[in-house]
């Protein structure tokens, strides 16, 4: 017989808090090069141990390393760059616009900049990403224009959505961007339908889904899994692991064991565990996962490790649930920085050229950023008509929506 | 002109739409091989191919969320629902996003789907088997809602549903896909096979949605009712020696409210039927809609004659249904207010 | 008496309630260690450890679905849904499952629970952080669903739903949450400290359920309202020159009937208003209602007020928003009558 | 570079269809006695073989092998054996009733008796199941009433939850059975939230969540391992895959890969694969993870691999979607003969009393029914009263519900 425990309620915890001493050292990172790279035709049951590990290219000294390194041509990788800073002055300056007053809200995407870059050299047209709020960089990489993303931060009459929706929450279907909920996770299953689409049809085209760890947990995220398992349509299925949900920290999501990625393994998938903050172990991770796609080997499932460096949104501090200087603690560093320091190792870059690109890139957004103001703010300008709030809700105007419309004058 | 039930019909539906246009697919839980568990999509992955009807894992939320996404693409999602009570694991799918996402695109995303679903009660379902749940869908802007009440009716308002560029919620009342049930549930049951609606036109047809039906004229007092209401709505009717108009809505949503204005207008008296739960149902709405458009034709206030405030009881079924007896009461009491 | 915000009177009314009955736990996303998005559960968690309020996995059919468990076991959770917008992932549990376990066991296990979340809009938070989806609640039997207007009733009534035996739904305006709000979004924000409804009681008091308030008498025209609009409404009211009843429900369901009919049998007018879309909103419920039991009385139709039938836009929030020019204006109309 | 292959739906299929020769012979069933039984409180993450493997106790000759046997004396044994008997001629009965017209609906548990029968001696009083409407044997093992289930098969006078559901979808809180839904999986993340609150309470309580294969697709599923993984409280999770969802097999569920089992991994949680027609094992493996959950040591997800022999409900003909044949060809066998092979092998048992077992609980199931139809069947004698249909909808009857039944004449 065994000895019987009354049961407790196992609450898990963060083991840092503000005012701790921020400390990663429990964290199990594997060298750069480290982990193995089996064929993507593989049969998914041989590779399981790749949920459990993290892939990862660039080593501290700035070297592309191992197996899944050399995917990317020097040109692209400098182009990578360039996206990287450029979303990052873009955050910078919405944050401050939002500060003014002009925008209602933004969101930023601080130390995870690789990931959406990165995993859009990726693909090519016609492939659809459903993302979350925080892979704009999926736009930027695409060339989007970065007035009309600015104009839908402001609201104002250039927003391509006519104001209908939350600054950051934006839509383009010609740069395969699905528009964005706002409610968590619902897209990550229509990804999977969007792909059993182009199964059905027969075309070769994919998607890719997007989701935080703190959203995993939400139903939507079963449903794609099943239905991906099922079917098996050419999807991709990304967990941005960035640690946090707003105040809560991963262990809420995902209990304290196993990884986000091991949740691939009970419905047959693979899944591959990345360094998010590593722009070429993300790329080589996706382009993984976009062969077997092109192969109708079906799905695959990628985690990105990585941390937001940032507050939730302009909403949120930090400060009141972690330790100040956790994000600088973090072990996998700057995305843009080891990008940087790769590039100058391979002497395509140099510390002058980048303080030049920074300063390019700065007077780019603030040029487009005056642009998308001189057109309005959330609360001074051009804004989107009063009717256009009764457009689209059906592609006719049903009756009694006509009649409401009329009554408030248009 | 075929004799069908409002399954067959159903099932010619699918057919004729598949067949006209290759982006219709049909997916849900038993409805491939099997052709579900009310046989209302039988033979169509024989006749169509295995990826243009499919089996569904039982999930709710991935039917609806992967149409979603299907109809993003291009298709024409017409999923099954096996019963409307099922439906609330996928209401986030339908109201956050199936109905929403024109909207939040400005039209560059669009989500053409039909989304079946049996509805109603009086088959021995109890409260998991029975529900309806129109006025769920009725308070969602960018859903329309299609609720049919005979084979003729149902063919054409199903092809037009699916020709729709928009979500449309289509509840079939299940009571009535093997005949006209009138509510007298101790008389032995009628077949749509004698019925003049069971008559169900080959090819192509649409029923336009948002028009009303006159299914009966009168000038005493009008009964808006819908679905297996409707059947319910005339037996009573004939059993009464008042003259009542009886309107059957067949679209909710968008409602054809001139026909029910210009109606109510002539007959000053206005009963509203439903099986679903009184209390903010839908026909709250219409009843809202006509003491405002109606006000100084009403003779009398309008009476809602709906389902209890109770979950659908099981044994106590035919206590529950608001049967003729019950609407012919209320033709007593709207005419003698 | 203290000065307090509507959160500061929830906070006030979790921790009086978990001091009083130590089954009253407290779960939600980001509710534990933080205190709640809103700060409505702040400091819950250090008071009373971190079994008794603590942080959810983001996942409302967890957090409902487990509530149902805990609730049957014999606890009486009190959980926070972060939006309303986000409750329909929980739909399933709060309607299937919430609503009718005490129906289906015949009262063998119960689900007494409150489930609170923020509503309503005015804080440019768009189609995602501005619902009011009280319908939805109101046309399931098994639910009671409360609407609090200012600090004083929100404690009084979130005290009473935590003790009441069933489970309640409990929709907190967030534009009311730091002041009483009246709809003039272009003048500066005031706050509770300076409004006489600001000033709570210490200590465990109940403010009943299924009891309105008549928060200002008047002759002409009855004005029935909830939540935020209450304020919208005073301000209309004050800045037309009609004596306007303004009625505020508190409890949606049950309903306080009674309260309504006497005012509008006084007054022979009637506006219902509320920010939730028009169609089959609750405003459609009390205007059947009203027209039913006071139909001899009115001397207009019944007029509702209420926002438009799309989704909640951000840009033209105060187009949509039912401010008080639209108040003033249904005024008028039914005066006009 | 890769060739590119168009991606198709890959719509799974069972490969055998009705007219096909039923064939279970690609279905892998390792030998009694061969898993090995790890200690309850080893890591979870050093078991995850036993998700893909099938616990087997009883071998061919009716022996007890392995580290698995041994956990019921011959009494329990006999005792089990009753009543799997009495659940089986408790079904039979009640179709018959059905077909009788005497009751709306009934659904059978034909080869899956050893589960709920089985699993329930693994319990004490205090503890709580959240069952599905296939796990009648529970409250048969337990001692409830059979006239008072009865009762509710015919919507009587005597059904306790006053004629409100459907015939099998029972509630028994004093003999751990929560009230059944009627909503496939709702249950299951109720459970957990049940086992939270013992543990919040610091109460020596477990309960048990039980699902069907096919349902596990649903969203409760994932909600249950998301917060049972998350605060560990002691449930098991049980999981019968009888291989079919009314008319879809098991590939429809899990897309032909990995185990249902194998779902437990994603979530750091110990599984077991359980031969579900073997009472021995089924004991062995719940008794197994009740001693997790005694332990405070967490969840346990547990498979029970079983066959569903009969039809889905009465509303059911499998003829039209499986081979006839296919529920005999099952390897698994029986649980009833296979029980009693054992018993007689143990020399606690013979054929001639099995026959007069056989025919005492015949004599005592009808001798029930008779008493359940003195009061009433669906459709004569003595009916719930239209009454009972206002009440409980609160626990206090509000104003408009009064109403409503004044309305009725009550
Ligand atoms: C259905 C739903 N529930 C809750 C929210 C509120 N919410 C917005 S973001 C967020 C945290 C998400 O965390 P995670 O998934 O880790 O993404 P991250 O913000 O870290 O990128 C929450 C709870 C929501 N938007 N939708
Ligand atoms: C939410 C929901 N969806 C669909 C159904 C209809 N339905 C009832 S049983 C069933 C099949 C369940 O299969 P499984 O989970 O394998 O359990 P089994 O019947 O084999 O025991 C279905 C689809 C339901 N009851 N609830
Ligand atoms: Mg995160
Ligand atoms: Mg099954």
């Amino acid at each position: 017989m065994f000895k019987e425990r009354t049961p407790r309620l196992h609450v898990p915890e963060p083991e840092l808090r503000p005012g701790d001493e921020p400390d990663f050292s429990h964290v199990d990172i594997p060298l750069a090069g480290a982990v193995r790279r089996p064929d993507p035709g593989e049969n998914p049951e041989e590779m399981r141990d790749l949920a459990f590990s993290i892939i990862r290219v660039l080593n501290r000294k700035g070297q592309a390393v191992g197996p899944w390194a050399d995917t990317l041509s020097g040109g692209e990788l400098l182009e990578g760059l360039r996206h990287m800073m450029t979303l990052r002055a873009y955050d910078t300056r919405m944050m401050t616009a939002q500060r003014q007053g002009k925008s209602s809200f933004y969101m930023q995407h601080l130390g995870e900049e690789a990931i959406s870059c990165s995993f859009h050299k990726a693909l090519r047209k016609g492939d659809m990403n459903f993302p979350t709020y925080r892979q704009a960089g999926l736009l930027i990489a695409s060339g989007y224009p970065m007035v009309k993303m600015m104009c839908q931060v402001y609201s104002n009459d250039g927003d391509p959505v006519r104001g209908r929706q939350l600054p950051v929450f934006y839509s383009s279907k010609e740069h395969g961007f699905f528009s964005i909920s706002g409610n968590l996770a619902t897209q990550y299953v229509q990804a999977v339908g969007w792909a059993m689409a182009a199964a059905i049809k027969g075309e070769r085209k994919l998607s890719a889904a997007w989701i935080g760890d703190g959203s995993t947990a939400e139903s939507d995220f079963h449903g794609a899994l099943v239905f991906a398992s099922t079917y098996k349509p050419p999807v991709i299925l990304n967990i941005v692991n960035n640690q946090w949900a707003i105040s809560t920290f991963q262990g809420i999501a995902r209990g304290g064991a196993g990884t986000f990625a091991a949740r691939a393994h009970g419905f047959g998938l693979p899944a591959l565990r990345v360094d998010g903050n590593d722009y070429l172990a993300v790329h080589a991770a996706a382009q993984w996962a976009v062969e077997r796609a092109r192969r109708d080997l079906g799905p695959t499932l990628i985690e990105y490790v990585t941390y937001r460096a940032g507050g939730h949104s302009t909403s949120d501090d930090p400060a009141a649930y972690r330790p100040k200087e956790e994000g600088n603690a973090w072990p996998l560093g700057d995305p843009i920085l080891r990008l940087k320091a790769h590039l100058i190792h391979k002497g395509l870059w140099s510390e002058e050229r980048h303080t030049q690109a920074e300063a390019e890139i700065m007077d780019a957004v603030t040029a487009a950023q005056k642009e998308a103001e001189a057109i309005g703010t959330l609360h001074s300008g051009n804004r989107p008509s009063p009717r256009d709030m009764f457009e689209d809700v059906y592609a006719e105007m049903p009756p009694h929506l006509v009649r409401q419309r009329h009554e408030v004058g248009y | 002109m075929a004799r069908m039930t409002m399954i067959e019909a159903i099932r010619d539906a699918h057919a004729v739409a598949m067949g006209k246009d290759p982006d219709v697919v049909v997916m849900g839980e038993d409805v491939g091989y099997f052709g579900g568990v009310f046989r209302c999509t039988a033979d169509l992955q024989k006749t169509f191919g295995v990826e243009r009807c499919f089996d569904t894992p039982i999930s709710e939320l991935g039917i609806i969320g992967t149409a979603v996404g299907m109809a993003a693409y291009g298709l024409k999602p017409c999923v099954e629902i096996q019963f409307a009570d099922y439906m609330y694991p996928a209401y986030d799918q339908i109201v956050s996003e199936a109905a929403r996402l024109r909207y939040r695109s400005a039209g560059e995303f669009t989500c053409p789907m039909v989304v079946r679903m049996p509805t109603g009660g009086g088959i021995f379902g109890a409260q998991t088997h029975s529900q309806s749940p129109e006025a769920l869908f009725t308070h969602v802007a960018g859903l329309k809602t299609v609720v049919p009440s005979n084979p003729q009716d149902t063919k054409g308002l199903l092809l037009a549903s699916i020709a729709d560029p928009d979500p449309v919620i289509f509840l079939e009342p299940k009571r009535l896909y093997n005949g006209p049930f009138d509510g007298h549930f101790d008389r032995p049951s009628k077949s749509w096979n004698k019925h003049d609606l069971g008559e169900v036109a080959p090819g192509y047809y649409e029923v336009p949605l948002g028009k009303a039906n006159v299914v009966r004229e009168g000038s005493a007092a009008t009964l808006i009712t819908y679905g297996t209401m409707v059947h319910v709505a005339l037996a009573a009717v004939e059993e009464s020696d008042v003259d009542v108009e009886v309107i059957d809505l067949r679209t909710l949503l968008p409602l054809d409210l001139e026909t029910l204005v210009a109606s109510v207008t002539k007959t000053g008296r206005c009963i509203v039927l439903h099986e679903a739960t009184l209390t903010s149902g839908y026909g709250a709405e219409i009843t809202s809609l006509i003491q405002a458009e109606c006000f100084y034709s009403l003779e009398a206030p309008v009476l809602r004659v709906a389902g209890w405030d109770t979950p659908y009881p099981h044994a106590q079924e035919w206590d529950y249904f608001p049967g003729p007896a019950r609407v012919k009461r209320a033709i007593t009491t709207v005419m003698e207010a």
